[in-house]
């Protein structure tokens, strides 16, 4: 068995990838893949750390987890298609309408 | 945590316990239903016989009306509100919900009752208010496919209310990080699409986007320091994570955990440098859904905040936790700085409040930081705990009164709104010449928001500036009288949040009462003279509004002792 | 104090009523004009009631028979000090390093012999100037429908008068003292709608307010030596000595800021500037109010201060302050005279010789101020006589000038009053069409009425007023047996008498007597330019005769002047403060006079026996002499004068025709031409107003807006753009906001690592 | 003893004008106009109402009370409801000699302010908005608790605003929100002063401190606890403590005051504000800085007080002199009676740093006699720009001529803020003046300090006798009317204007002519506090 402490360390390279993806790329589909990216290392963490403890709620929590990065998605594909119906782009950028 | 009664999902009392929620519930799965019903018939299969089983087909002409959810959301979220102000008849509840294991979800005692008391009116006067948001077409089965849809909008813009209150509840009962985050979550994602509602807009979808994805990499954040906190304690109990604090909480793992949870929250409470979106999202955002953003969303992240800082991190008294403080120090500075300083010189009333929001924030922070103060600095020793009940007290009677003036102020924006437009500071010309009542509740709720007294805000304010100068002199008082001669040096420094606080309360009024006179004295836009939108419940709302700010200010002392009850029973190590 | 003073408070039946001197006028004020403006343009106010003359002429007898009868009580030997407790106006206390001291203002009524003669002097003039006030204003149409409010100030300016001289401490003299300011602001900006008048009248308030300043900051200080500023406590010699032990040089300042006050107020050198431009007011009522009656309160005021000269525990201490008083008395005597000698304007030449005339006052009060301080009168019989005398002379001159020359105002209103009548009358003639219609304007453009250079000749004309003229000039001038000649000759002789004790009292003793010759050049000049000599103008030809109203009082004071004989025998020469040299004392009327006679004609010491004819020689030969050689001349043909005039109408003739030389060139030199500008005080005075106050304080307000609430506005301003500043960072991609999230986020984390 | 002063004087006018203002603003604009005159006929006779219980206060009509003698830190008519307990805050009113005659001046001032605007624009609104703000400057002087002192002080400002901003003049948004953020500003930092005192009290130590925190908001308790613990060197609070608190709250005062270098939104509020705002502004809420002094840092802090005397003394004396050189340099009226203003609060200040009992008296009388020449100096101003459409000093020349009785107001008004004798500010100035110097003589300060009042004399003429030079006198035989009003009649001031006036001009000479009916009690007061506190303490007491 992998000792927890590389998934660890997997999930946060997978976080700071998420993370630096999140704010360096322009498309909004990207940029909800880095956050689902986070979360996914959240998930790996949490899982490896239910291994560590061997406590079932953390396997609970992954669950969990996964759900709520799954209704992340819906909603932002969600709001993102109704942005690209009145703006067009799906470039962060360039939705700035609202500034200042 | 004697008197606690330990309930069990679904066992006895659990109904009592969570009557509110259960309402909600309740609520939210009649508003899905209620509207479906119709004349639908189901076919026996195998016969030609149907069956009336009155779900789908063309509507009843009760249940097609597009006003009816908002009616149900309204009587839910208050009767869920008046019940939570019953329970604290005798008395609040000390429940606690456990899973069969025994580890508690859920607490039910006066901070979250405080809280939900928070949730639920902010969300009953938003829904009442928005009740003549959505154009309504008619009513009846001729409607066209466009129209009926846009009725059919109502059900959802409600539905996403009830889910985002019973998210909100959670967060106030939780006593699992977890738990909370869920709830969390579900009150986000419900408030990433009411303020998305707007789709025909720009700014709406635009608003929603920015919120969205901004609030996303918050919360992704901060589920990523949960799980390095749940990796090292190996549960996210409250109470676990307490007493693993006490243990090995200078270790990196747990602080870093805490740091990255803590920017979750401090993206829903708004404080820089994680408010950048909040100004876009309320400026696109309807403005009841603003005024939610500002109240209740606000609330919830700060009792997030309070649970991770005051629960989780606040038996170490060691030399090394004041380096929350003075993390928090900074940010409530440079939070309310920021925030006043932007709404200067903002020229759309709705960024104005979003920026004010921010400074609010920032005193928000300030207090829990004096908290802190007296929690983590060695010299403020020695107190019984009082000044911390004193300035949490004065925090959630802020939170509470909040809920009064801010919302009250997105409110009448949302007249305007419906009027036309209400992004411009022009937009509000005239008003006093088209409806002086709205004026001059629009005026009382600027000056609340500054603090000028008699109002609700002056109260709130001073009860917080109060705190943080209590727990800043501590003891000084006692010495002084025994012949000390102490100085400003001998003040602790949270003593200047005080000072800043007022500061920023000054250079506030520069953008609160440029509204009054715009109101008063400006002409109104061209081709705006007419009168406003009609709509008693919006109207309604913003006299509860008002009738609240003039109330709690002159008459705070009931409200007072409850928030007192409230602060004694957040569970932290003092008690 | 010998003699009379805080003990010997003696209660006369007339007392009580001595408060209705003061209130009467002051309550006919708001009578007056509030009747004058119920009843404006009613016939029976105007013609009967002359628009409130009759009330102020009702209420001015009232107080003159009042003081008259306090007066004779006085004159009985007494001096009364009403008691303050009746009327006590201000209290509070003080705190003494450990304990409260109770302090009080009260306000009483106190009688002495300086008293007794300035209560006199202004009841009587205020009376006959009321009269005179009614014969002259009501006939002027200017006048029409305002006289309520002259009538009004009037009375409220003679309630300030009596006020001021019956008041028994200086705070309250101080108060009145303000109320006569107030009243002479108004007065001479009667005619409110000429802006000169307007000018004069705020120069008059503010000039005298620099000296009140001083008198207010030299009252607190006597107060804080006194702890008291009623008179009963200040005048007290053992309080003085006490003061004396302590600080005599706080004393002295405190008397030398009264005396600014008293310049302001008399018009002497450097704070005179007001006085001529003071007869903007109406012709010559309220001009006569200021020569007469108001600047006489300085002089009361240094009058007032004698018990501090004269205390032995002062002795030879306040030398130096009595010097400052005899100088600037000296230094305005001869420049005042100076200017005269080039003024046209009938009025500006008496305003001037006022000026000069209270310089002689002055001076001789310093010098009888040096005398009580540095002989030993108390003890010294001789030293006595000499103080006594020489304060009484000084006071004498004060009563001889306000007779003398309130009369010469009087008469001067009245030829002022017929000539701008004459004019009014031709100029009708000439043009019917525009009676109504601006004719001041046009008065004042074209014809001066009060110019002697469109006058000459008027002798014929206005006997009686030309009477009263010469006979007030004669007593202004000092020539023998008339009026101011006594007095006169009093303060040059001992001016000099002290200038040989201390060498720096020559300046003032030689201005005195260079003085004396100028007087009675000016004088003469004026007389003679304006009565003798053929008509200027066709105006002065047709000039007619006075009413009634204003005969009055000119035959009255000519009187007066020519008594003075009397007077001085009564013993004014000798009023002092002293039983034995009061008035009416033990000594009989006729003793006096031929006291009087031998004291200024047959002068024991040999000096003082030179000195009295070198004196009357330079002013009653040398003066008007030249006088008569370069004005004036023959009347017209067929005039006829009063026998009295003939001599001298013959005499400047005469002289006129041998003596007569051409003086342009001094004219037009530039001595006479900074004469006619006043020597340029008003010029730089005004400059320093405009370029310095003015100016320091347009800076100051452009100072307040642009840099105190500057920094206000800058914050604003500031706090704007560092507020765009901010909001820009709000850049509205949602990628610098997630940016902002992780930088938060990793400074978090970064801190934290730290720590741990 | 019946509470004569929570309900008639100050919950009444309040809650009365909120009735009245709440009726008339959700009108339509035809019944607002109707409703002008009866409205402002009911706010008249409420305040005349209040006028008579002052009075009859003052001549102890109402229970057995004595304006004399109080001791210090007595009330008269105290009354004690409780309100926030758990934070110690009652609602606990009384009056003293110190209070008594501001209020009566409140109630004064009312009823004259609205008869002298009795003819303002919109009076449907206008009168209550004044009704209101009496209520509420009462509601600041017969406070005996600080959270209910600082409720009201902030009050006020509320109509205050409102007033300016609604009828006032061009630049009147900015004025308004100057005047409030300024103010505002200075009282946030007096209320956290006034927090930091309340929590260094001794916790529970004091009869009313609240459940919850153990402190209390009441004034008369910390006086008295003060008083207990400032005895000869020892400092109520410390030393550095005292200090601090005693800076912090006179910067809420002096700014109301206002105090140079503070003073500079009094000109643009005065210039902008209706002629009725301007009156109560100058009239009593200027007071409200003076009175706050005296309440709260000269009671507590006396060693504080004896350490800032020259701090004080300076910025009295700035005040003073520069109010008035300023003054000379405008041209705008309405601004030179605000420097003036400015320039008299500076004799107040002094008056307080003479450390005199008859220093303070003048300030307190000043405070009173203020408060009733510069209403009448504004009136005038307003009765100017009303009549002539224009504040510009020779705009209008020969008013004497046109419009006797503004002229002769005019001058009566300028006359008694000279500082005439027998008129009111005489007896503050003379008195002031006394004080000082005898403070000067008694501790050997520098002579050169008198140079400061004797300029201000002399200036104060100046410019008031420039500023009647050309307006009442000059213009020709026909007036110089305004290039605007060329062809208008130009009518004299309506009678209501007049009699107010005239009630002003003799109030005016009343506490010129007896200032003791006003200055006795006044002087008690300060007899009272020196011997209760300063003279406890001792000259120079550190």
């Amino acid at each position: 068995m992998i000792d927890p402490a590389w998934v660890s360390a997997l999930s946060a390279i997978l976080f700071i990838i998420g993370l630096g993806g999140a704010f360096t790329r322009k498309n909004a589909i990207i940029v909800l893949m880095c956050i689902e990216l986070m979360l996914n290392a959240a998930n790996m963490q949490f899982a490896a750390a239910a291994v560590h403890h061997g406590d079932p709620t953390g396997w609970v929590y992954t669950i969990f987890a996964i759900a709520i990065a799954a209704s992340e998605v819906a909603i932002g594909l969600a709001i993102f298609l109704a942005m690209y119906g009145k703006h067009e782009t799906i470039s962060l950028d360039d939705v700035d309408v609202l500034r200042n | 945590m004697s008197g606690v009664e330990n309930i069990e999902p679904f066992t006895d009392g659990f109904v009592s316990a969570l009557c509110p929620e259960l309402v909600l519930f309740a609520g939210l799965i009649l508003l899905i239903i209620i509207p479906n019903l119709g004349k639908g018939t189901v076919r026996i299969p195998g016969t030609q016989t149907r069956v009336m089983w009155l779900f789908g087909g063309d509507r009843f002409k009760l249940t097609s009306n597009p006003r009816l959810p908002a009616w149900i959301a309204t009587i839910t979220l208050g009767a869920a509100f008046v019940l939570t102000m019953l329970s604290f008849q005798d008395g609040v509840d000390r429940a606690a919900i456990v899973t069969d294991s025994g580890k508690q979800l859920m607490l039910v005692n006066g901070f979250s009752r405080v809280f939900e008391l928070i949730f639920f009116g902010a969300l009953t006067l938003a829904a009442f208010a928005s009740m003549n948001r959505l154009e309504v077409r008619g009513i009846g089965p001729k409607l066209s496919t466009n129209d009926l849809y846009n009725n059919r909008r109502q059900a959802d813009f409600y539905i996403l209310m009830l889910t985002c209150a019973l998210g909100m509840s959670v967060v106030a009962l939780a006593q699992d990080l977890f738990v909370l985050f869920i709830g969390l979550e579900l009150a986000s994602f419900s408030t990433y699409v009411l303020v998305a509602f707007y789709k025909e807009t720009k700014a709406g979808t635009e608003a929603g986007m920015k919120y969205f994805i901004v609030g996303s990499v918050a919360s992704g954040v901060g589920l990523y320091g949960l799980s390095m906190l749940y990796l090292w304690a190996g549960s996210l109990q409250f109470d676990v994570l307490a007493s693993q604090f006490v243990i090995n909480g200078t270790d990196p793992l747990p602080l870093i955990g805490i740091g990255f949870v803590l920017v979750g929250f401090g993206f829903k409470v708004s404080a820089a440098p994680f408010h950048f979106a909040a100004p876009d999202a309320y400026a696109g955002a309807s403005s009841p859904i603003a005024g939610i953003l500002a109240t209740a969303s606000k609330a919830m992240g700060i009792i997030g905040l309070l649970r991770m800082l005051l629960i989780v991190a606040a038996p170490e008294a060691s030399e090394d936790g004041t380096v929350w403080l003075t993390l928090l120090g900074i940010l409530s500075l440079v939070t309310m700085t920021w925030g006043n300083i932007a709404a200067l010189g903002s020229t759309n009333p709705k960024r104005m409040l979003a920026y004010s929001s921010v400074a609010h924030a920032g005193y928000m922070l300030a207090a829990i930081t004096a908290i802190g103060a007296w929690n983590w600095d060695d010299s403020l020793a020695g107190d019984g705990g009082e000044s911390a009940v004193a300035v949490l007290t004065a925090l959630i009677f802020h939170l509470v009164v909040l809920v009064a003036f801010k919302l009250g102020a997105f409110l009448v924006l949302s007249i305007l709104e419906s009027d036309g437009d209400a992004s411009r500071l022009s937009s509000l010309g005239g008003l006093a010449k088209r409806e002086p009542f709205l004026a001059v509740a629009m005026f009382i709720f600027m000056i609340s928001l500054a603090g000028v007294p008699p109002l609700a805000g002056f109260v709130s304010k001073l009860l917080v500036i109060m705190g943080i100068v209590k727990v800043a002199i501590g003891q000084m008082g006692a010495e002084i009288v025994a012949g000390g001669d102490l100085g400003l040096a001998d003040v602790h420094w949270v003593w200047w949040l005080a000072f800043a606080m007022v500061i920023n309360s000054a250079i506030s009024m520069y953008y609160y009462l440029r509204i009054g006179v715009v109101m008063f004295f400006e002409e109104a836009e061209e081709g705006r003279s007419g009168p406003l939108p009609v709509g008693w419940q919006v109207r309604f709302a913003i006299l509860a509004c008002l009738m609240a700010t003039l109330f709690m200010g002159v008459a705070s002392d009931k409200l007072l002792e409850i928030c007192e009850v409230a602060a004694q029973s957040l569970n932290y190590g003092w008690n | 104090m010998a003699g009379t003073g805080s003990n010997a408070i003696i209660d006369s039946e007339m007392m009580q009523f001595a408060p209705l001197i003061i209130l009467l006028p002051m309550l006919a004020f708001p009578v007056i004009l509030f009747l004058g403006r119920v009843f404006n343009r009613n016939p029976f106010w105007k013609d009967t009631m002359k628009e409130g003359g009759i009330i102020a002429l009702v209420v001015m007898a009232a107080s003159l028979i009042i003081s008259l009868l306090l007066i004779k009580d006085h004159i009985g030997g007494f001096a009364g000090i009403k008691d303050s407790v009746d009327f006590l106006w201000l209290n509070s206390s003080v705190y003494n390093g450990g304990s409260l001291e109770p302090i009080s203002f009260g306000f009483g009524i106190y009688i002495d012999h300086v008293t007794v003669m300035l209560l006199f002097v202004a009841s009587f003039l205020c009376l006959l100037i009321n009269i005179f006030s009614i014969g002259y204003m009501n006939t002027d149409p200017i006048n029409d429908n305002r006289n309520h409010r002259f009538y009004a100030e009037f009375v409220l300016f003679c309630s300030g008068m009596l006020g001021m001289v019956l008041a028994d401490s200086f705070l309250w003299l101080f108060i009145f003292w303000e109320i006569m300011g107030l009243c002479s602001y108004l007065l001479i900006g009667f005619y409110y709608e000429k802006p000169s008048a307007a000018y004069a009248a705020k120069k008059a308030f503010l000039t005298t307010r620099v000296g009140d300043v001083f008198l207010m900051i030299g009252l607190v200080m006597m107060w804080d030596l006194f702890g008291s500023l009623d008179y009963a406590v200040v005048f007290d010699e053992a309080n003085i000595a006490a003061v004396a032990a302590e600080s005599s040089g706080t004393l002295q300042w405190a008397l030398g800021m009264m005396f600014i006050g008293a310049v302001g107020k008399s018009a002497q050198f450097p704070l005179h500037v007001w006085l001529p431009d003071a007869m903007e007011g109406p012709t010559p009522v309220s001009a006569l109010i200021h020569a007469a009656t108001m600047v006489n309160a300085g002089l009361y005021l240094v009058a007032r201060m004698f018990p501090f000269f004269g205390a032995e525990a002062l002795h030879n201490d306040l030398v130096d302050l009595a010097f400052i008083i005899a100088l600037i008395g000296g230094i305005t005597a001869v420049m005042a005279a100076a200017i005269a000698f080039v003024q046209h304007d009938l009025k500006k030449v008496l305003a001037y010789s006022t000026m000069s005339q209270l310089a002689y006052i002055f001076t001789g009060l310093g010098c009888a101020m040096f005398l009580a301080n540095t002989l030993d009168w108390h003890n010294d019989d001789g030293a006595h006589y000499i103080v006594i005398v020489a304060f009484g002379a000084a006071l004498f001159h004060l009563f001889n000038h306000a007779m003398a020359k309130g009369m010469l105002f009087m008469a001067s209103g009245s030829v002022i009053h017929e000539v701008h009548h004459a004019h009014h009358h031709l100029h009708h003639h000439d043009h019917h069409d525009d009676e109504h219609h601006g004719h001041d304007d046009h008065h004042e453009d074209e014809f001066d009425a009060q110019s002697m250079e469109n006058m000459g000749g008027l002798a014929s004309k206005m006997p009686l007023t030309a009477t009263a003229m010469l006979v007030g000039s004669a007593s202004i001038m000092g020539l023998p047996f008339i009026g101011g000649f006594w007095s006169k000759e009093g303060i040059i002789a001992n001016a000099w008498r002290v200038a040989l004790e201390d060498p720096r009292f020559f300046i003032p003793a030689i201005c005195v007597l260079v003085g004396a010759g100028m007087t009675g050049f000016y004088m003469s000049r004026m007389w003679l330019k304006t009565f003798a000599g053929k008509p200027k103008t066709e105006v002065a030809a047709h000039v007619g005769p006075t009413n009634t109203w204003i005969k009055i009082p000119l035959f009255v004071l000519t009187f007066v002047s020519l008594s003075a004989v009397l007077f001085a025998g009564m013993g004014f020469t000798h009023w002092a403060p002293d039983s034995e040299y009061g008035l009416m004392s033990e000594k009989s009327l006729i003793d006096g006079i031929v006291y009087e006679m031998n004291h200024a004609f047959a002068n024991s010491d040999a000096f003082f026996f030179i000195l009295t004819y070198i004196a009357i020689a330079i002013g009653a030969i040398l003066g008007p002499g030249i006088a008569l050689s370069l004005y004036g001349g023959k009347l017209a043909e067929g005039e006829k004068v009063k026998p009295w005039m003939k001599p001298i109408i013959r005499l400047n003739s005469w002289v006129f025709d041998r003596f007569h030389f051409d003086n342009k060139s001094l004219a037009n030199s530039g001595l006479s031409k900074a004469l006619a500008n006043r020597l340029y005080f008003d010029h730089y005075y005004d400059l320093a107003m405009l370029k310095l106050v003015a100016g320091f304080s347009d800076k100051s307000a452009e100072t307040d807006k642009n840099v105190v609430d500057g920094v206000i506005k800058k914050i604003e301003s500031g706090s704007q753009s560092i507020s765009k500043v901010v909001r820009s960072m709000t850049t509205g991609s949602a990628r610098d906001y997630i940016l902002m999230v992780s930088v938060g986020a990793l400074a978090i984390f970064f801190l934290l690592w730290g720590v741990a | 003893m019946i509470d004569w002063i929570s309900i008639p004087l100050v919950a009444f006018p309040i809650i009365a004008s909120m009735i009245l203002l709440a009726f008339v603003s959700n009108g339509t604009e035809r019944m607002r106009e109707r409703l002008g005159a009866p409205i402002r006929m009911t706010c008249l006779v409420f305040s005349l109402i209040m006028l008579m219980i002052t009075t009859g206060m003052f001549f102890q009509y109402f229970g057995d009370v004595s304006w004399m003698n109080i001791a210090f830190n007595d009330y008269e008519y105290q009354t004690t409801y409780s309100w926030i307990e758990s934070l110690g805050i009652n609602w606990a009113v009384g009056l003293d000699a110190l209070s008594f005659p501001m209020v009566w001046l409140t109630t004064f001032l009312l009823p004259v302010t609205i008869i002298a605007t009795w003819n303002e624009k919109s009076g449907a609104t206008y009168f209550p908005l004044l009704l209101l703000m009496g209520g509420a400057l009462i509601g600041v002087f017969v406070s005996l608790d600080l959270f209910m002192f600082y409720v009201f002080w902030e009050l006020t400002l509320i109509p205050m605003f409102f007033l300016i901003l609604k009828w006032g003049g061009k630049d009147r948004k900015y004025a308004s929100q100057k005047f409030f953020i300024y103010t505002f500003t200075a009282s946030v930092v007096m209320l956290l002063g006034l927090i930091t005192l309340y929590f260094l009290q001794d916790p529970y130590s004091l009869p009313s401190a609240g459940t919850m925190t153990g402190r209390s908001f009441s004034i008369p308790e910390l006086i008295d606890s003060a008083r207990s613990s400032n005895v000869g060197d020892n400092w109520y609070l410390g030393e550095q403590m005292q200090k601090i608190l005693f800076v912090m709250l006179m910067i809420g005062f002096l700014v109301k005051l206002p105090a140079v270098p503070f003073h500079t939104w009094l000109p643009d509020a005065h210039v902008q504000a209706p002629t009725g705002g301007s009156m109560l502004l100058a009239g009593v809420m200027l007071k409200m800085g003076a009175y706050g002094m005296f309440r709260l840092p000269i009671s507590l802090f006396p060693h504080a007080l004896y350490h800032f005397q020259l701090a004080l003394m300076i910025i009295g004396m700035v005040s003073l002199v520069w109010g008035a050189i300023v003054c000379l340099g405008q041209t705008n009226l309405k601004k030179m009676v605000a420097y003036s203003s400015v320039s008299h609060m500076g004799v107040i200040l002094i008056g307080i740093a003479t450390m005199q009992p008859m220093g303070w008296a003048a300030a307190l009388f000043m405070m009173f006699a203020h408060g009733i020449i510069s209403p009448m100096l504004f009136a005038v101003c307003g009765a100017f720009k009303h009549h002539y459409h224009s504040m510009e000093i020779g705009a209008m020349r020969g008013m004497a001529k046109h419009s006797p009785w503004l002229a002769t107001s005019m001058m009566f008004a300028w006359m008694a803020s000279l500082g005439l004798p027998l008129l009111a500010g005489f007896v503050a100035e003379i008195m002031m003046l006394i004080a000082l110097w005898h403070m000067i003589s008694l501790d050997g300060w520098s002579i050169w300090w008198m140079v400061g009042p004797a300029l201000v004399l002399a200036l104060t003429a100046a410019y008031y006798l420039w500023s009647m030079q050309r307006t009442i006198f000059e213009g020709g035989e026909e007036g110089q009317p305004p290039a605007n009003m060329v062809g208008h009649p130009i009518p004299d001031i309506s009678n209501s204007e007049k009699f107010a006036m005239l009630i002003m001009a003799f109030f005016t000479i009343l506490f010129g002519i007896m200032p003791w009916i006003g200055l006795d009690m006044m002087d008690d007061w300060t007899k009272q506090i020196f011997d209760g506190l300063i003279i406890f303490v001792g000259k120079g007491g550190a």
